[in-house]
């Protein structure tokens, strides 16, 4: 219901999604996903409606195709699966830069012979369907959680003594542009007095509103600040949201994989001697 | 005629070139000692061993461009280092460098003059230096100087108190405030007067090192804090009147130290006229004094290349919480004893 | 009847003892820090960005560029993240060497460190001090691979040189000064009155509440929380040498100092035990000549001499350039409690407190 | 002769910097010529023999008090013009005030000065300069007084801090 809302303001810049309250916001694409768990029919049809919204960056014509397999993969498939199906959907229409782009990252599930650590079964237990879905990959256990139970969860983590998670090690997003939800937020956890890891993983989209993790780990203020800064992830609730290390009134969020390594990007890659020739113009003019 | 312009003026004349030549080569020396302390060698490219180098200094000091900034106030910004090198040079009229000689058949005096008051001067010439500090850091219409000229007078004026308190003792015992009289007094008691007011001259020797802006007290001019101090903004022949002035107070520092604690021109023993110690005798009283402000001069950049750097509220502290009770405590024995023996 | 107006002070971003270029804006009452931000950037050169631009090998030299006086250990964390991300076993032989690397690189690091941050407090002595003893680390630097501040020493699944002949016994004598000198730096500071005026109950914080703000390394171990990944985690050969990790009490920059020049001898510690159990063999794993770990991601942290320096890498497992490249920088996070420590202290500490971070720009930055 | 030149020369200067003190619209300025107000009295009482006078002028006033009120001067903002008073003929009854008080205290001076002088108040240049005569007069001849004057003074100084620091 949130989504037919949503539709109609197709290219809504962050802030529109800030003027909803947190809370209600990102139930709704959460619903979907959880429900996406057990049937990965249905997490198509809630991917697909909230897609428009992630396109104004990159303007792509038409996608259901492509947001279909972007859609985060089901808990149990086989890693492969979705990719090549993202490559074709997504090759045609992106910049050369990020023509051969997948649509997200694996995300393994934990082999059958590795057990899950305790941390996780209490998480499964005291927060049940909070988890979206478990990765391992090299020794590394992956949480991704909705949005919208982010806090839950990291607070969980942080108090439950089976657990406790107090040191954030890392605030820090990747971008897969074809993909709706196209932001992976990632948070690297540690605990000093069990000494294990874990990372924390919610799937944004461009605007979907990500709670701050400051009240929990007030490390996080600056880590959360370059992940706006750089990615443009919708952080709400952050105490000081400014940029961190790019000037303050610069345009766009360099970290994306669509902002251009160098110049004004698609010229360079048309034509790279008018490139130049503007350029070199413009060395000149303010060098005057 | 001679007597009254002609040598007086002469006198003048040596000192102040003798002085201003001191002082630059002061500046070399410290670099040269922090060097060799910190195992570097220090200049060395100018004459042998750097010993040009006071000269290129100055040189490329008249030849900077000398800026003023547009919003400063002009007039004060340029007294402000006139305000604090006068003071610092005509400081030495008072100080003996040694008693009369013969010199081409006439009896000269190796002081500029000796008035009965000379002590005193001294310590209230010196006050006039911090009009410039002051000035200096308000003139240049900046931050960083302003906060550092603010720290630099209230450090000033607070050792100030304490350094008067501690004089006072000594001329408790020395019975005079002429530093010529101040030198006799301990030919007659046959003792330098630094072993009989040991903790006046520990906390005239703190203070002066505060005085002067000297590590562990140079807050007014620590770069790492205030990017430089209250001549954060002056270039050129004024940033280096600063300078100067910086050391000529050391140098006028360390020569009261000696004048008024270690005997002047005075050789060492003053009174044992033995045959071992008669080659002490050989030695003229004006290259004692000399030596005696050399070691004085070395203990101050001794202790710039050792000690850190004390923090403004324990600087206050230490001045008006620990000198200035010590130095009146001192004058209430010292008056004590005096009155009783 | 006098209201005091606060006074807001540009502190950088150039200023002798920002170590760099930042920028602290600083609201005074006198002297006294009322409120302050700490505005950085300014030497951002999006390494991250161009990581991923460039092929698995180049990034190492631009790991380089991030803590540029502590390479070896980046280009250590980097090279390790990729051999987790594909598997690679490196040979024991490079194990050790990158270990003695990786531990003279510390005391390298912490030699500038204890340099600039007695200077800023004003011994000016012990900065040429320090540095007269990081100037052999660069000798050895330069004898092993050449350069003296950008190392580019290590490669992915192992090291691009093995050691030359003699060179375990220049560091062997090394250790030997350094042990000296550390005493000499003790004697210099560690009882000095005025430092420990200058050193003690300034920027106190506890245990729990560094560990909350994020800081990591000697900065966390001051505050009296034992954690050292070198220990916790072991990566390249810790596991097999013995050594203690030196903690504080009171978590203030005395602590910090103390713990830091302990580090200095621990470090000369590991580097003996390294050299004598250098095993031979070689230098380098069984690489693939292309370089292109599956697709997956990891976080990879390992102890840098400033603290927890961690490497998130995604690859693609297509193209020979990492997919996301994410460093997470300890300067950086170290840097992020400087607002909550100089808060009511004086301007003199702000300085002594940014020196006792121990933050080097181009990694705050990138 | 020449210490009528150095009187009336010294005379013009402190007069001239008073003026200035008064007339000129920086404040710091006009503190400056204060200070060298001071400076030229100290020098006339040079030129009277006092050299203990001029010298405690100097450290007192030039050197301590005034930097004082340069600090104060500094510190609070006075760039602000003060505000016109209501009746600015007020200002003129007061000045008319103060300038009646000052003439009479200059024609007493002028009486008074114009008596033969007290054996006390001869020229102080004895041998040994003037600081042992400045000596008995304040610790001899004048102990009551004296000690009043620097208990009157102490008191003034702690009612200042109290009244400046509300809370001590």
């Amino acid at each position: 219901m949130a989504d037919e809302k949503k539709d109609p303001e197709l290219p809504t810049p962050p802030e529109a999604a800030a003027d909803k309250p947190p809370s209600a916001s990102p139930a709704e694409p959460l619903k979907g996903e959880v429900s996406r768990t057990d049937s990965p029919g249905a997490g198509v049809s809630a991917a697909a409606p909230a897609k428009p919204r992630t396109e104004p960056p990159a303007p792509k014509p038409d996608n259901p195709a492509a947001a279909r397999p972007a859609a985060p993969p089901p808990k149990v498939p086989p890693r492969v699966a979705p990719k090549p199906g993202a490559e074709a959907a997504a090759k045609p229409e992106h910049k050369p830069a990020v023509a051969s782009a997948p649509a997200g990252p694996p995300d393994p599930p934990p082999p059958a012979d590795i057990a899950a650590p305790v941390f996780i079964m209490r998480l499964h237990d005291a927060l049940p369907g909070a988890v979206t879905q478990l990765s391992y990959w090299v020794g590394d256990w992956t949480i991704i959680v909705p949005a919208g139970r982010l806090l839950d969860v990291g607070r969980f983590l942080r108090d439950d003594p089976a657990t406790s998670f107090d040191f954030c090690s890392d605030v820090t997003a990747s971008d897969w542009p074809p993909r709706p939800q196209r932001f992976d937020v990632v948070y690297c956890l540690y605990s000093t007095r069990l000494r294990h890891r874990v990372r924390l993983k919610v799937r944004a989209g461009e605007g979907d509103p990500v709670p701050s993790v400051t009240s929990i780990w007030p490390a996080a203020n600056w880590l959360e600040r370059e992940v706006w800064d750089l990615f443009g992830v919708h952080i709400v609730n952050h105490p000081d949201r400014r940029r961190i290390l790019m000037p303050e009134e610069w345009q766009g969020h360099p970290q994306r994989k669509d902002y251009p390594l160098e110049g004004p990007g698609e010229l360079l890659m048309e034509s790279p001697l008018d490139w130049l020739r503007i350029r070199t113009a413009q060395d000149t003019r303010d060098i005057e | 005629m001679l007597d009254t312009v002609v040598i007086p003026l002469l006198k003048i004349l040596i000192l102040l070139n003798g002085v201003l030549i001191a002082v630059t080569y002061m500046v070399l020396l410290e670099r040269k000692v922090i060097a060799w302390v910190q195992v570097r060698l220090g200049p060395m490219r100018v004459g042998p061993y750097g010993i040009l180098q006071p000269i290129a200094d100055a040189v490329k000091l008249m030849v900077k461009e000398d800026i003023t900034p547009t919003r400063a106030d002009k007039w004060v910004f340029t007294a402000a280092p006139i305000i604090v090198i006068v003071p610092a040079l005509i400081v030495f009229a008072v100080i003996p460098f040694g008693d009369q000689v013969d010199l081409f058949g006439r009896t000269v005096s190796l002081y500029v003059t000796d008035i009965n008051v000379g002590l005193l001067y001294i310590v209230s010439v010196a006050s006039i230096g911090v009009y410039g500090i002051i000035l200096g850091g308000w003139a240049s219409n900046s931050k960083y100087p302003l906060l550092a000229s603010l720290r630099a007078s209230a450090q000033l004026i607070s050792y100030e108190v304490a350094v008067t308190m501690t004089l006072v003792s000594l001329i408790v015992v020395a019975g005079s405030l002429s530093m010529v009289q101040i030198v006799r007094a301990q030919q007659d008691a046959h003792v330098w007067f630094v072993f009989l007011q040991p903790v006046a001259f520990v906390l005239y020797f703190i203070g002066g090192l505060a005085e002067t802006n000297r590590a562990p007290f140079d807050l007014p001019e620590a770069e790492q804090e205030l990017t430089g101090g209250f001549h954060t903004e002056y270039s050129g022949m004024r940033f280096a009147l600063f300078f100067l002035a910086e050391y000529a107070n050391m140098i006028v520092v360390s020569a009261v130290a000696t004048t008024l604690f270690w005997g002047g021109w005075l050789r060492p023993f003053p009174s044992i006229q033995v045959a071992p110690l008669a080659w002490l005798g050989l030695v003229p009283g004006w290259i004692w004094f000399l030596a005696k402000t050399f070691v004085f001069l070395y203990v101050f950049l001794w202790v710039r290349a050792t000690l850190p750097r004390y923090r403004y509220d324990q600087l206050m502290r230490l001045g008006w919480k620990v000198l200035i009770p010590l130095a009146i405590a001192n004058l209430i024995v010292t008056g004590f004893v005096k009155v009783l023996l | 009847m006098f209201d005091t107006d606060e006074l807001v002070i540009n502190m950088g971003p150039q200023h002798p003892s920002t170590h760099g270029v930042l920028r602290v804006v600083l609201k005074l009452d006198g002297e006294r820090v009322v409120d302050s931000d700490v505005v950085i950037g300014y030497l951002h050169r999006g390494i991250e960005k161009l990581s991923e631009n460039r092929d698995w090998t180049q990034i190492i030299l631009l790991t380089d560029r991030m803590d540029y006086v502590a390479a070896a250990t980046n280009n250590l964390g980097y090279c390790e993240t990729v051999e987790k991300l594909m598997s690679l076993e490196v040979p024991r032989r490079a194990r050790y060497i990158r270990t003695i690397l990786a531990e003279l690189q510390r005391i390298a690091s912490h030699c500038l460190w204890l340099g600039t941050h007695a200077m800023d407090i004003g011994a000016m002595t012990v900065f040429l001090y320090a540095f007269r003893e990081r100037e052999l680390i660069l000798d050895l630097f330069e004898e092993y691979c050449g350069a003296r501040l950008t190392y580019n020493s290590m490669r992915i699944g192992g090291l691009p040189l093995d050691i030359s002949p003699g060179w375990d016994k220049k560091v062997r004598e090394f250790c030997t000064i350094m042990d000296e000198k550390v005493d000499d730096y003790e004697q210099l500071l560690t009882n000095n009155r005025i430092w420990l005026e200058r050193t003690r109950q300034v920027g106190v914080i506890s245990g729990p509440e560094a560990v909350a703000i994020g800081l990591s390394g000697p900065a966390l171990r001051g505050s009296g929380v034992a954690r050292d990944l070198r220990k916790d985690e072991p990566y390249a050969a810790y596991d097999e040498f013995e050594f203690d990790i030196p903690l504080g009490g009171a978590g203030d920059t005395y602590d910090r100092y103390l713990v830091r020049l302990e580090e200095f001898r621990q470090s000369v510690r590991i580097v003996r035990q390294a050299l004598d159990g250098l095993p031979s063999g070689p230098i380098i794993g069984k690489v693939p000549r292309l370089i292109k770990p599956p697709a997956g991601e990891t976080y990879h942290a390992i102890e840098a001499p400033k603290g927890e320096i961690g490497y998130f890498i995604v690859s693609d497992g297509k193209s020979t350039n990492p997919y996301r490249f994410r460093v997470r920088p300890p300067s950086f996070c170290n840097l992020q409690a400087l607002p909550r420590l100089i808060k009511g202290h004086l301007v003199a500490d702000v300085v002594a407190l940014i020196g006792s971070l121990d933050i080097v720009l181009g990694e705050v930055d990138r | 002769m020449a210490e009528a030149i150095a009187f009336y020369a010294l005379s013009v200067l402190i007069l001239g910097f008073a003026i200035l003190v008064v007339s000129t619209r920086n404040t710091v300025h006009s503190v400056l010529f204060l200070v060298l107000n001071f400076l030229c009295v100290a020098a006339l009482y040079v030129t009277l023999g006092a050299e203990f006078l001029a010298v405690i002028q100097v450290l007192v006033y030039a050197g301590g008090i005034v930097v004082l009120y340069l600090f104060v001067v500094m510190l609070v903002n006075l760039k602000r013009p003060p505000e016109t008073h209501q009746d600015p003929r007020r200002q003129t009854l007061t000045g008319f005030v103060l300038a009646g008080l000052v003439l009479g205290e200059l024609v007493a001076i002028a009486v008074y000065s114009a008596l033969p002088p007290t054996p006390t108040g001869g020229v102080a240049s004895v041998q040994g300069g003037n600081v042992e005569r400045v000596g008995y007069a304040l610790y001899v001849d004048y102990l009551i007084p004296f000690e009043v004057a620097s208990m009157l003074l102490l008191v003034a100084m702690i009612g200042a801090i109290v009244l400046a620091k509300k809370e001590l």
